[in-house]
C-alpha cells in the first residue's frame, strides 16, 4: 500500500519534468508557445508503427477563412488523430467563436467546454472548446490560452450550454469568465476554497477550514 | 326497563363494537389485500415472512406504528396537528353506523336463540319486534344518506388541517389539492346519489335496499351512468390512484401526511383505508342491491339465500374493494388541475343531466 | 369518431386493466433472496479469496506484488522476504481492505498463478470498519467459512 | 419576484430535493411557486461530487476505468466503451472483430437496460406504480446477462483497452437471443399500459416543449434533442466503433414534448434490439483482444471520443502527455448539460410537471456530479 500511494502524488510533479525533457506538454501551443511546434517523440518511436501526432492543416477551408478575417487571433491551425484542433487568441476568442457560430460554418451546438492547467506555463491556463455543426457535421476544436489571473470571456451568450460548462470551469479551475451571467461555484460548496482540478492541487488535499466548520469534524486526517 | 336497557343500549353497543371491530379488522386485512394484490399484479409476491404468506403482516404493521416515535414538528400547532387524524378517522367510522349490512329481521333468529337466557319469553318478543334490535346495521336513520354524505365530507377536514397544522410546504400542498379535490367531485357525487333519490324516493338505506328488492332489480341497471360517475368520484373522495393527488409520494413526498410519523400516521392510514370500505359499502347500498342475493326475484335462484345476507354484502364490498387495488395497479397519476377539469367540466355536467333525465323520466311515469 | 369512442368508452384503460388481471395470475418472478440461495455467475465478483494448492495446502501466491501494482485504489499489501536458500520470495502477510474495494476484479486479472481470486460471496457487511481488513488467514479461509460470519441464505 | 402571482400573494418557495422520492437521487430543485405554478428553478447539484476527474489524473490509463462505472452507473457499459475507445485511438490499437461486436452488443443492451430504468422511474413518478416492476423484470435478465459476461450487475468493468476481459460464457448467445426474441412483446406491454392511456397522455403531451433551435442551443443531446426533431445520434452522424456496419433507425420527434421523448426511447429500445439481433448473426470468431503493450503510455496528444449513450453524447476528452497517467480526461456529461436545460423547461409548468420533466430528462446524479 504505501509503495503504491506515490504515483497519485508524484504525477503532478510529473509535468514540470516533462517539459524539460523536450516533449511538448503543450502541444497545441498558446500565444509565445508557437515556435514550439510539437515533434512526434522521435527517440521513443517503435520502428514498426507510426505513433499518431500533431500535423499542421494545410489545406483547410475554415482556417484559411478565420485567418483571412482575424488576421491577429489565429495562433495556429493543427490535427490530431483526424480532429482539426484551432488556437486562438484570448482577446478574439469571443468573436471568433461568435463568427463561427453565426456565419455559415454555424458551429450551433457546443459540445464541450473545458479547460487545462499546465502548471508552471506563464500562461497555464488553456481553454477547450469542442463544437459541433449539426449543418455540416463538423466536429472542431478551439483552444485559447490564459494566465490564471486573467478573464476569459463568456460564451454564455453565444450558447446557453456554455453557463453551467463556464461555472464548472470556474469552479475546478478558478477561471474567471467575463460577462457570464452567474458565475458561482457549481459542483463544490459556494465557499469552498481552492481549485481541484488545477496541477498543483493534490489529490489528497481538501479545504480544512470547511470540512471543520461544516461537517464538524474535529481531526481531519491529512 | 330491563327491555328498554337492552333495546336502546345494550344490543345497540354490542352491535357498534362488533362493527367497529370488523372494520378495524377489515381494514387491517384490506392493506395485507392490497400488498398482495399489488404484489401479484407486479409478478411479484407481495409479505411473505410474517406468519403464512404474510398473514401477520398487518399486525406487525400495526405493533411497529404504535412502538415508533410520534414526532411532532417544532413549529407545528400542537393541538390542530394531535387531532386532525381523529378527524380524519371517526367520520370513517360513524359512517357505517348507518350501512345496512343485512335485512331488518337478520338477527332475529340469534336474538330468539341467546336472548332467552336472561328474559322471559314476552320480554323477548318485545324485544325482538321493536323494530330496533334485529336489524343487520346499527340504526336504521330516514336521513341515512345526508347523514353519509354530511359526515364523510368531514374526513377530508382532518386532512386540511393536518397538513395546515404541520406548518411544512408539501403538507400545506397537499391539504389545499385536497380541499380542491373535495369541492370539485364532492358536487359530483352528490347529483349522482340525488339521482338514485329520486328512484327510490327514500332517504333511509335500508329502504332503498328494500326497494331494490321490490323492484326486482338492482339500481346499478336502472342508473348505470350514475353508479361510473359514483365510482370514480368515490376513486377521488378515497384519494385513491388516480385522484391520489393530495398524497402523491412522487410529487410531495407524502402530501398532507409528511410530517406525520408513528401512530398519528397510522390512524391517517387507517381513515384512508376505512373511506375504502366505506365508498365499497355505499356504492353496494346504493347501486348492487345491499345484502340482496343477485336476481333477489327470480325464484328458482333461491337456493342462492342460503348464504347469509351478510356473506353477500361483503362478497360485493370485496369486489369493489378489488377493483380499487386492481385500478391503482394500472393507471398513472391524473394532475392537479387536470383532475379539476374533469370534475367541473366533464363528471358535473353528466351527474347534472343524470339527474335532470332521471327526474323527468320519473315525473312521467308517476 | 373511432377515435372519440375510444376515448369515451376508455377502451385503452380497460385494455391496460385487462394486462394487468392476466399478470394478476400468471407466475411469479420473486426470488425468496435470504432463504433461498442466489444463483450468481461463475465469473460474479465478490469477496477475495487467496488461494492454496488444493493438493499441498501451500498458497499460491509467489509475492509478484502484480496485484498491489493492479489495484486502482491501492488496497492490496503483499509482504514477503527472500528465502535465502531457494532464493524465492516467500509471502508473510497479505492485506486486502474490503472497505474500499472496487470489485473491478484488476487484481485476479493480473495474477499470474491464480492465488487472488474475487470468489461469489457477496454478503459482506460487518458490524465494525476493522473487521473490513482482511489478513492473510482470512483471506485462505474464504469468506463463508469464517466464524461469527452469519450466511443469511441456508 | 420575476412575474407578478396571480392573486398578489407571496411566492412559495419550496426545496425539491435532494431527499425527494422523484429526484432520482441527490438532485435538488429550489422552486419558486405561484400556488403550484414554477415561476423560477434553480437546480443546486454536486452532493455526490467525487472528483473522478481528478481520480484519473492520478490512476494509470488502465486503473481508470473501473471509476468511470460509477459516473453513469446505469450506463456503465456504454461509459467504458467510450474511454477504452479513446485510448485505444491514441495508441493506435487494432481491436478484433469479435471484440468489436460483442462490445457493440453489450452497450445495446446497456441501452435497453438505462432505458428501460428510465421507464420505470418515469412512470413511477407520474404514479404508474405496476410498469415499474415490469421493466425491472426485463432489466434484471439483462444485468444476469452482464453477470454472466462481465462478473457484475451494475458497475460492470466493462471493457478493457483492446478489447475484453474474457469471452463469451457458454450458453451466453442463447440467453441473449431468448431476451431479444421476448423483448418485443414486453416493449408492447408496456405500451399497451401508457401509450395510449388517456391519464398517461394527459400528463405528457404538452409538458416541457422545446423547439429543436432551442434544443441545440442549449446542447442537449440523446433522446431530448431528438425528441425535438433534430435528428443528431452519434452512431449516425459521427460513426464510432464499428455502428456503421449495422442497420438501425434513428427516431426522431414533432413536438419535443415528454411525450415525444418516450415515444423516442421506446422505439430506441426497439431499435437497439434490432442492432443485437444483427451483432447475434454476424458474432465472428476469433481472438477477443488485440496486442496491447504491458504498459499503456499513449504519445503526446488528445483526443476527443464521443460516443451516443443512452442519455445522449457521451465524450471523452483525453489529453496524453506521453506518462502513463492520463493529464487529463474530460467526461462530457450528457446528462449535466441536459439537466441545464430543466429551468427553462419547468418555467410555467406545476409541480406535478416538475417531476415529469426531471424524469423525461433522465438524469443520472453519479454522472453530473462526478
Amino acid at each position: 500500500m504505501s509503495e503504491e500511494n506515490k504515483p497519485p502524488g508524484a504525477a503532478p510533479e510529473d509535468q514540470p519534468e516533462q517539459k524539460k525533457s523536450g516533449a511538448p506538454a503543450a502541444p497545441a501551443g498558446g500565444g509565445e508557445a508557437k515556435a514550439a511546434q510539437p515533434k512526434p517523440p522521435a527517440a521513443k518511436k517503435p520502428p514498426a508503427k507510426k505513433l499518431p501526432s500533431y500535423e499542421e492543416l494545410t489545406d483547410d477551408p475554415l482556417l484559411k477563412d478565420l485567418r483571412g478575417r482575424f488576421p491577429n487571433g489565429i495562433v495556429s491551425g493543427q490535427s490530431f488523430l483526424g480532429q482539426p484542433i484551432y488556437t486562438t487568441a484570448l482577446e478574439l476568442l469571443g468573436d471568433v467563436m461568435l463568427y463561427l457560430r453565426g456565419s455559415e460554418w454555424a458551429f450551433d451546438y457546443l459540445v464541450d467546454l473545458t479547460c487545462l492547467d499546465y502548471l508552471g506555463d506563464p500562461k497555464r491556463l488553456c481553454m477547450v472548446y469542442h463544437l459541433y455543426s449539426h449543418k455540416s457535421g463538423r466536429l472542431i476544436r478551439i483552444k485559447a490560452r490564459a494566465a490564471a489571473d486573467e478573464m476569459v470571456p463568456s460564451m454564455s451568450t453565444i450558447w446557453r450550454t456554455a453557463d453551467w460548462l463556464e461555472r464548472e470551469a470556474f469552479d475546478m479551475y478558478g477561471v474567471e469568465f467575463s460577462g457570464h451571467p452567474d458565475l458561482r461555484r457549481i459542483l463544490l460548496p459556494e465557499d469552498w476554497v481552492g481549485y481541484p482540478l488545477r496541477k498543483d492541487y493534490d489529490i489528497k488535499l481538501q479545504d480544512q477550514a470547511w470540512i471543520r466548520k461544516h461537517l464538524r469534524i474535529r481531526k481531519v486526517p491529512e | 326497563m330491563m327491555e328498554t336497557l337492552l333495546i336502546y343500549a345494550v344490543i345497540p353497543l354490542i352491535k357498534i363494537a362488533v362493527v367497529v371491530l370488523a372494520v378495524l379488522l377489515a381494514v387491517a386485512y384490506l392493506t395485507w389485500l392490497e400488498r398482495k394484490l399489488l404484489g401479484r399484479i407486479q409478478v411479484r409476491l407481495g409479505p411473505m415472512r410474517v406468519g403464512w404468506h404474510g398473514l401477520l403482516q398487518p399486525i406487525a404493521v400495526g405493533l411497529k406504528f404504535v412502538i415508533k416515535e410520534d414526532i411532532i414538528p417544532a413549529r407545528a400547532d400542537r393541538l390542530v396537528f394531535s387531532l386532525a387524524p381523529m378527524v380524519s378517522f371517526i367520520p370513517a367510522l360513524v359512517v357505517f353506523s348507518v350501512i345496512p349490512f343485512g335485512p331488518p329481521d337478520m338477527l332475529s333468529g340469534l336474538l330468539r336463540w341467546v336472548l332467552p337466557l336472561f328474559l322471559d319469553p314476552a320480554s323477548v318478543n318485545r324485544v325482538i319486534e321493536s323494530g330496533v334490535t334485529t336489524g343487520g346495521y346499527v340504526a336504521n336513520v330516514n336521513i341515512a344518506i345526508l347523514l353519509v354524505f354530511s359526515v364523510s365530507s368531514v374526513g377530508i377536514l382532518g386532512i386540511i388541517l393536518g397538513g395546515w397544522a404541520s406548518n411544512s410546504k408539501y403538507p400545506l400542498l397537499g391539504a389545499l389539492r385536497s380541499s380542491a379535490q373535495m369541492v370539485s367531485y364532492e358536487v359530483s357525487l352528490g347529483f349522482t346519489i340525488l339521482s338514485v333519490l329520486l328512484v327510490a324516493q327514500t332517504l333511509s338505506l335500508v329502504d332503498i335496499v328494500q326497494k331494490q328488492q321490490a323492484a326486482g332489480v338492482w339500481y346499478v341497471f336502472v342508473q348505470p351512468v350514475a353508479f361510473v360517475l359514483f365510482f370514480i368520484c368515490g376513486l377521488a373522495e378515497t384519494n385513491r390512484l388516480p385522484f391520489d393527488l393530495p398524497e402523491a409520494e412522487s410529487e410531495l413526498v407524502g402530501g398532507y401526511h409528511t410530517e406525520y410519523s408513528g401512530f398519528r400516521f397510522a390512524i391517517y392510514f387507517l381513515a384512508e383505508y376505512a373511506g375504502m370500505i366505506t365508498i365499497s359499502s355505499i356504492a353496494v347500498t346504493l347501486f348492487w342491491g345491499g345484502w340482496l342475493r343477485p336476481f333477489p326475484n327470480v325464484a328458482w335462484l333461491g337456493f342462492l339465500d342460503l348464504v347469509p345476507s351478510v356473506v353477500w354484502f361483503m362478497a360485493k364490498v370485496f369486489v369493489f374493494l378489488y377493483i380499487f387495488i386492481w385500478v391503482r395497479g394500472t393507471l398513472p397519476r391524473f394532475r392537479f388541475d387536470q383532475l379539476m377539469q374533469y370534475g367541473w367540466k366533464i363528471f358535473l355536467p353528466l351527474a347534472i343531466a343524470n339527474l335532470v333525465v332521471t327526474a323527468a323520466v320519473m315525473l312521467k311515469f308517476s | 369518431m373511432i377515435g372519440f369512442l375510444r376515448r369515451i368508452l376508455l377502451i385503452d384503460i380497460f385494455k391496460g386493466l385487462a394486462l394487468t388481471l392476466r399478470y394478476t395470475y400468471s407466475k411469479v418472478y420473486t426470488e425468496q433472496y435470504p432463504r433461498e440461495k442466489v444463483k450468481l455467475a461463475e465469473r460474479y465478483r465478490g469477496a477475495p479469496r487467496l488461494n492454496n494448492d488444493p493438493e499441498t495446502g501451500e498458497t499460491l501466491c509467489i509475492s509478484c506484488d502484480l496485484c498491489a501494482e493492479a489495484c486502482p485504489e491501492d488496497l492490496i499489501v503483499v509482504s514477503s522476504v527472500r528465502d535465502p536458500e531457494s532464493r524465492k520470495k516467500v509471502l508473510t502477510e497479505y492485506t486486502f481492505d474490503t472497505s474500499r474495494c472496487l470489485f473491478c476484479g484488476l487484481c485476479q486479472e493480473v495474477c499470474p498463478t491464480n492465488a487472488i481470486e474475487l470468489t461469489q460471496d457477496f454478503e459482506l457487511a460487518t458490524y465494525d470498519r476493522k473487521s473490513m481488513l482482511w489478513n492473510r488467514a482470512r483471506l485462505e479461509k474464504g469468506w463463508d467459512r469464517i466464524e461469527g460470519h452469519k450466511v443469511y441464505h441456508k | 419576484m420575476d412575474e407578478p402571482t396571480i392573486l398578489d400573494a407571496q411566492e412559495l418557495e419550496i426545496n425539491m430535493g435532494p431527499q425527494h422520492p422523484a429526484t432520482h437521487g441527490v438532485l435538488r430543485v429550489k422552486l419558486k411557486l405561484d400556488g403550484e405554478r414554477v415561476l423560477d428553478a434553480d437546480c443546486v447539484i454536486g452532493y455526490l461530487h467525487r472528483g473522478v476527474e481528478k481520480i484519473s489524473e492520478n490512476r494509470t490509463y488502465t486503473k481508470c476505468l473501473p471509476y468511470y462505472d460509477r459516473t453513469d452507473y446505469i450506463a456503465a457499459v456504454s461509459n467504458a466503451l467510450g474511454y477504452v475507445l479513446g485510448v485505444e485511438k491514441l495508441m493506435e490499437i487494432e481491436v478484433p472483430e469479435r471484440a468489436v461486436t460483442v462490445r457493440i452488443m453489450m452497450t445495446e443492451f446497456n441501452r435497453i437496460a438505462s432505458h428501460l430504468l428510465w421507464l420505470a422511474t418515469h412512470a413511477l413518478d407520474i404514479g404508474a406504480l405496476t410498469v415499474f416492476l415490469y421493466c425491472f423484470r426485463e432489466r434484471e435478465e439483462i444485468l444476469k446477462l452482464f453477470e454472466n459476461l462481465f462478473g457484475a450487475r451494475l458497475t460492470t468493468h466493462a471493457f478493457r483497452i483492446g478489447g475484453l476481459w474474457m469471452d463469451l460464457p457458454p450458453g451466453f448467445e442463447e440467453a441473449a437471443r431468448k431476451f431479444i426474441d421476448e423483448f418485443p412483446a414486453r416493449v408492447d406491454e408496456y405500451e399497451q399500459l401508457l401509450t395510449n392511456n388517456r391519464i398517461w397522455i394527459d400528463r405528457t403531451k404538452g409538458i416541457g416543449v422545446i423547439s429543436g433551435e432551442e434544443a441545440i442551443d442549449y446542447g442537449l443531446s440523446g433522446p431530448p434533442l431528438r425528441g425535438s426533431g433534430v435528428p443528431y445520434d452519434l452512431r449516425r452522424s459521427r460513426p464510432y466503433g464499428g455502428y456503421d456496419q449495422y442497420e438501425f433507425d434513428v427516431p426522431v420527434g414533432l413536438n419535443g414534448d415528454t411525450y415525444d421523448r418516450y415515444l423516442i426511447r421506446m422505439e430506441e429500445m426497439r431499435q437497439s434490439r434490432r442492432i443485437i439481433q444483427q451483432t447475434l448473426d454476424r458474432l465472428p470468431g476469433g481472438p477477443i483482444r488485440g496486442k496491447v503493450p504491458r504498459i499503456i503510455k499513449p504519445p503526446v496528444g488528445e483526443y476527443y471520443s464521443g460516443i451516443e449513450g443512452p442519455r445522449g453524447e457521451l465524450g471523452y476528452y483525453i489529453v496524453s502527455d506521453g506518462s502513463a497517467f492520463p493529464f487529463r480526461v474530460r467526461i462530457r456529461p450528457p446528462t449535466f448539460i441536459n439537466l441545464q436545460a430543466l429551468k427553462r423547461l419547468v418555467k410555467g409548468h406545476l409541480v406535478a410537471d416538475v417531476i415529469a420533466i426531471i424524469g423525461t430528462l433522465d438524469v443520472v446524479l453519479g454522472e453530473i456530479d462526478r
